[in-house]
């Protein structure tokens, strides 16, 4: 008999049928509207099946449908939490084909709001990731801090969340007087919390447990889906558009990528992404107390925007890091009152080709923390 | 690696394929190029560059990255984009281009499909087949899957096509205000650089 | 052997990391009980009383709020409604007295569809459209989004006075 | 010492409800418990959620409840009738019908063996202190049957979640109620106040550390068993929209979670007692009340030094589930297994060396 066991340890393994749950549209598992077909042995998850588009707007038909000045109002809803960046490669697309060079202060300005942004977006991922794992004070603090960013969006344009604020050839309007000041005061709180966070959440015993080895992205897998972002580099993948292609006056400033080696242990799964963000949050501070520093004097666009701004025929291809990972935008004029074609690359197409392998093993009560720490926009995804 | 030694390269490789080449967009300094292919060919075309083994063989880069891929409609044709990058050199770019013409307003047109050679290619190709009515087709001439991810079950017409008519009245929903027109697209009608 | 006691005192360890982690937890929560130092204070705002919370007033002045247009400045060029992304502003304009200016008889803001884009502001070369800093919209009847500021239209006896004026003003017969 | 020793438990409560002579023993327990559900229980509830509430706010830097009275205080009973009056919507099914009995069952079972002071104790028997446990496990059966009655994948999970966590964490916590039946030499309510004192000092807790760590074992071992958070994984609500109360509402919800806080106080009640000192008064007011023979002071102020000490406690336990995540439940029931039952078998063998060593030292 004791053979038999040794022989075939399968026998003596507990065996569940197969379930299948679908979960979705709307779920508090998801993080935006996505449908998960899931197949379970237990609360282990087999197989998954994702299904997307609940949330498809039509965006790049309707931006052919309107006039080019009103072109950036829609390029805001792309994704709602990082608004800046789909404007940003936009207008960085249409100024290419305009010939349009921006004055030096303008491209300070986009940066300085292009990193506010980051800032929230990985603010808003932390609460989430937070939520997810059920430790709600966290969740407090950081949607707390995230609304001193909120802030001063508002103070700059007037929206909180869709800043419809960059214009081609720069910016609407030039900074408030206090802003600079008071994005430096921000710089400091961030630079408080940031330890705050550390000792509450990120280093817990309990937090630590439920996220480390689980998840993981391998370092190969990365270029298969061709994942880009804090995602690939919390894999081990340094790519970040703001080094290899500088734009907007990425250039000058000093700062470093923030990256997840082999070395560094946990490689690639739940907690390096996480960890992945806090430290480009630090990092993002030092970018916006270096650009708030040395902002120079000037104008802050080429002129206003023009009633019957129509850029010549012609077509170009902008790339711009964004929260979630590369987003490019390829613009195609024909010289009409319309764009001929405006098409966004966005980076959460990836992650989804890459769910179903990623959850495959996982256990029920991973899964939001899994998809949270994915940070998928299906906002931009769907357009 | 030269993109002038590497098209005659691939001029040697895959015959007939390699159209014409062109300066992509008004990028200044070292400009980024564009090739147009025969579509037919383009799997071809996408093994070859994909593989490397042009660019020096082992060791060295490859366009194994397709980073975009998009479709637009000049005129009547529809023009497809790849976006290659290299993954080990990102600066490194190249666009394959190839157009097909649809015969008719709701006719749905066939292109092969890449993402047996760059994976990250379907959700892009899945996007593309759904709104502009593009059949992708594997390299056995199989059909891929067609799912309706965007568009609701029996939605009719592709509606990125140009001259795509919006419904007025959709699962008994009547729109309150007229649609906007699409004349502001048909502005000066050249049809853009690509076009030639 | 080693090994044995390498585990246990990994095993060990792990309990005390674990008894650690929780209680610097909760310390970093007490000062917060206690509401100790700027960084800490409750920030909840209490809407609408109109002491803890932000009213109106305190709004950047940025701020895209509700849109209302000074109809005595608007020349009713319609290049916001040209502008809106969205479409929510419908403009009917009639030959007004004075040929340089129109008689905007019907001026109409859809705030359902209004996405606060702040483009038509932009445009308004009369600064006639402006954001207000309200932002309480919130109505019982979708029909009681669409703000109206224009004129009311022209009765036919208006339009033939003015028409005989303007006839006057070319011909020279009265003088302004 | 006091005349009332010796009669049997109803004359205490006799003479505390002022009831004749005659009264038949049934009457004076029912009365008697009616007056514990209503004036000990249920208040408890209402205090311990509004603290709850309240310290949580603060500790997440927002306001809390401050509409309902002063300072938010009647917002609990607002939600409990907000509760009572929704309508209910589905009819309820066998299942839960059934699971409605073995909840109610375990509910109000316990509440004649709380230790609630030296005379309001209904029933003091030799196997009083095993009772709750009887209680808490049915209390978690009844959880897991609610559960499956929902016919939903939530419910199913969240059942059997809970079923693991009350067994990995039934047996730490009788492993560290038999080390402390060991320090108090019995199991009777009255045995374990016998040995403890008024000050810290005298506590069973402080007697040496393997009580300490027997108390903290009991404790961690209770929240396990319960399902309390951080360690409630069949109520956690990202993935299971709440779990086995995933499709409650209304009365069912009101009695939901009455019964689990009368699971989490009744645990409280039971570490207060075995622990930390139990109803004895500090500096010696026990004594000088029986005395001078005033009952109705001593019983009283027995309670509320009680509960003073068990409210602290679970505010305590608030506080830490509050700042830490919640684990998984394959987490929990290994730590329960691998971690708090070797912990509680090591306390339980250093209380009985120490308590050997003291048989000694005194035989000596």
């Amino acid at each position: 008999m004791i053979h038999e066991h040794l022989q075939e340890p399968e026998k003596e393994r507990l065996r569940t049928d197969l379930a299948s749950w679908e979960i979705g549209p709307y779920h508090g598992a998801l993080p935006a509207p996505m449908q998960l077909q899931l197949t379970l042995d237990g609360e282990v998850i087999v197989s998954a099946r994702v299904e997307t588009g609940f949330l498809h707007r039509g965006l790049e038909k309707t931006f052919e449908l309107h006039l080019w000045q009103s072109a950036p109002a829609y390029a805001d809803h792309l994704d709602p939490e990082g608004s800046v960046f789909g404007e940003l490669a936009l207008c960085m697309a249409v100024e290419e084909i305009a010939r349009i060079d921006v004055p030096e202060r303008a491209k300070r300005i986009r940066v300085i709001l292009s990193e506010l942004t980051r800032v929230t977006a990985h603010m808003g991922y932390v609460a989430r990731i937070a939520r997810s794992v059920g430790s709600d004070t966290m969740v407090h603090y950081v949607l707390r801090d995230r609304e001193k960013v909120l802030d001063l969006f508002e103070l700059l344009s007037g929206a909180r969340f869709s800043v419809n604020f960059l214009r081609f050839g720069g910016v609407q309007a030039d900074v408030t007087e206090g802003f600079i000041e008071r994005v430096l005061e921000v710089c400091d709180l961030i630079r408080f919390r940031l330890k705050e966070y550390n000792d509450l959440l990120t280093f817990n015993h309990a937090f630590l447990k439920r996220t480390v080895g689980v998840g993981i992205i391998p370092h190969g897998r990365v270029h298969h889906y061709g994942i880009t972002g804090p995602n690939a580099r919390a894999s081990g993948h340094s790519l970040d558009v703001r080094k290899v292609a500088p734009y907007s006056g990425y250039g000058r400033v000093d700062f470093e990528i923030p990256m997840v080696t082999p070395e560094y242990g946990n490689e690639g799964d739940i907690h390096a992404r996480f960890l992945i963000r806090l430290r480009e949050i630090a990092q993002s501070v030092e970018i916006l107390r270096q650009e708030a520093e040395a902002i120079p004097k000037g104008d802050f666009s080429v002129g206003p925007i023009d009633k019957d701004f129509v850029p010549p025929a012609g077509e170009a291809y902008s790339r711009v890091e964004s929260s979630r990972g590369l987003l490019g935008c390829h613009v195609v004029s024909d010289g009409g009152r319309s764009p001929r074609r405006i098409q966004f690359r966005p980076p959460t197409f990836s992650l989804l080709a890459a769910i179903p392998e990623l959850v495959r093993g996982v256990r029920i009560e991973d899964l939001p923390v899994l998809l949270m720490s994915l940070d998928l926009g299906i906002a931009e995804a769907d357009r | 690696m030269e993109l002038g030694a590497l098209l005659s390269k691939l001029k040697e490789t895959a015959p007939g394929a390699v159209l014409q080449k062109q300066p992509f967009g008004r990028s200044g300094g070292q400009p980024v190029m564009s090739v147009w292919i025969e579509t037919r060919a383009i799997l071809d075309v996408a093994k070859v560059l994909s593989s490397g083994e042009l660019m020096g063989g082992a060791g060295s880069w490859a366009l194994d990255w397709l980073e975009n891929f998009s479709v637009m409609q000049l005129d009547e044709a529809l023009v497809a984009s790849w976006f290659l990058r290299s993954t080990k050199n990102t600066e490194e770019t190249l666009i394959l281009r190839g157009s097909v013409v649809p015969s008719a307003l709701n006719e749905l047109v066939e292109l092969p499909s890449v993402s047996g050679v760059w994976p990250m290619a379907d959700p892009f190709e899945r996007e593309a087949a759904e709104l502009f009515g593009i059949r992708f087709t594997t390299a056995n001439h199989g059909i891929r899957h067609w799912s309706t991810r965007l568009l609701p079950e029996g939605w009719r017409g592709f509606p990125l096509r140009k001259g795509y008519i919006f419904p007025t009245e959709v699962f008994g929903i009547l729109h309150s205000r007229p649609l906007p027109s699409a004349t502001g697209a048909s502005g000066a009608g050249s049809g853009g650089e690509g076009s030639a | 052997m080693i090994s044995v006691f390498s585990t246990i005192a990994r095993y060990l360890l792990d309990v005390y990391y674990g008894a650690r982690s929780v209680w610097s937890s909760c310390i970093t929560a007490i000062p917060y009980l206690f509401s100790a130092g700027d960084f800490r204070k409750e920030v909840t705002e209490q809407y609408p009383d109109p002491i803890s919370s932000r009213t109106a007033d305190d709004l950047p002045p940025r701020t895209r709020g509700l849109l209302y247009n000074h109809i005595d400045r608007c020349t009713g060029c319609k290049e916001c409604e040209k502008t809106c992304p969205t479409q929510c502003i419908s403009i009917k304009a009639d030959q007004g007295a004075e040929d340089a200016k129109l008689w905007v008889s019907k001026f109409d803001i859809d705030f359902s569809r209004c996405i606060f884009c702040g483009l038509c502001a932009e445009v308004c070369q009369p600064q006639s459209l402006v954001h207000t800093k309200q932002y309480e919209g919130a109505v019982y009847e979708l029909t009681d989004l669409v703000a109206s500021f224009g004129r009311g239209s022209v009765t036919n006896e208006q339009r033939e006075k003015w028409a005989s004026l303007r006839r006057a003003v070319e011909s020279d017969e009265v003088f302004l | 010492m006091n005349e009332l020793s010796g009669l049997s438990w109803s004359a205490a409560w006799r003479v505390a409800l002022g009831l004749p002579e005659a009264a038949p023993q049934w009457l004076i327990a029912t009365i008697g418990l009616i007056c514990i559900y209503g004036l000990v229980i249920l208040p408890s509830g209402w205090m311990v959620a509004y603290l709850d509430r309240k310290l949580s706010a603060d500790f997440q830097a927002r306001v809390g409840p401050n509409r309902a009275g002063p300072a938010g205080f009647f917002q609990p009973l607002a939600d409990l009738l907000k509760l009572l009056q929704k309508e209910t919507v589905q009819e309820w099914s066998w299942r839960e019908g059934f699971w409605l009995g073995v909840h109610t069952m375990a509910l109000y079972s316990t509440v004649a063996v709380l230790p609630l002071g030296s005379l309001a104790l209904l029933v003091d028997t030799d196997m009083s202190a095993f009772l709750p446990f009887w209680a808490t496990l049915v209390l978690a059966l009844g959880t897991m049957l609610m559960g499956f009655s929902q016919g939903s994948a939530p419910g199913w999970f969240g059942g059997v979640r809970v079923a693991a966590q009350a067994l990995a964490g039934a047996f730490p916590a009788l492993v560290a109620l038999l080390s402390a039946g060991l320090q108090a030499g019995g199991f009777r309510w009255s045995a374990f106040a016998a040995i403890q004192g008024g000050s810290p000092l005298h506590w069973t807790a402080f007697a040496n550390p393997f009580q300490f760590l027997a108390m903290v074992v009991f404790i961690i071992s209770g929240l396990v068993l319960l399902g309390i958070p951080p360690l409630d994984a069949g109520l956690s609500i990202p993935d299971l929209h709440g779990g086995v109360a995933s499709s409650l509402y209304g009365r069912r919800l009101s009695l939901f979670q009455l019964g689990r806080f009368y699971g989490f106080f009744l645990w409280s009640v039971i570490t207060v007692v075995l622990f930390l000192g139990g109803w004895i008064l500090p500096a010696g007011l026990s004594v000088s009340l029986q005395e001078g023979g005033d009952w109705k002071w001593l019983q009283l102020l027995e309670l509320v030094w009680l509960l003073a000490k068990t409210y602290s406690l679970m505010v305590i336990l608030v506080w830490v589930a509050r700042v830490n995540p919640r684990s998984r439940v394959d987490q929990i029931t290994d730590f329960a297994w691998k971690v708090l039952s070797p912990f509680s078998l090591f306390a339980l063998i250093g209380a009985a060396l120490c308590a050997g060593w003291n048989v000694w030292r005194a035989g000596v």
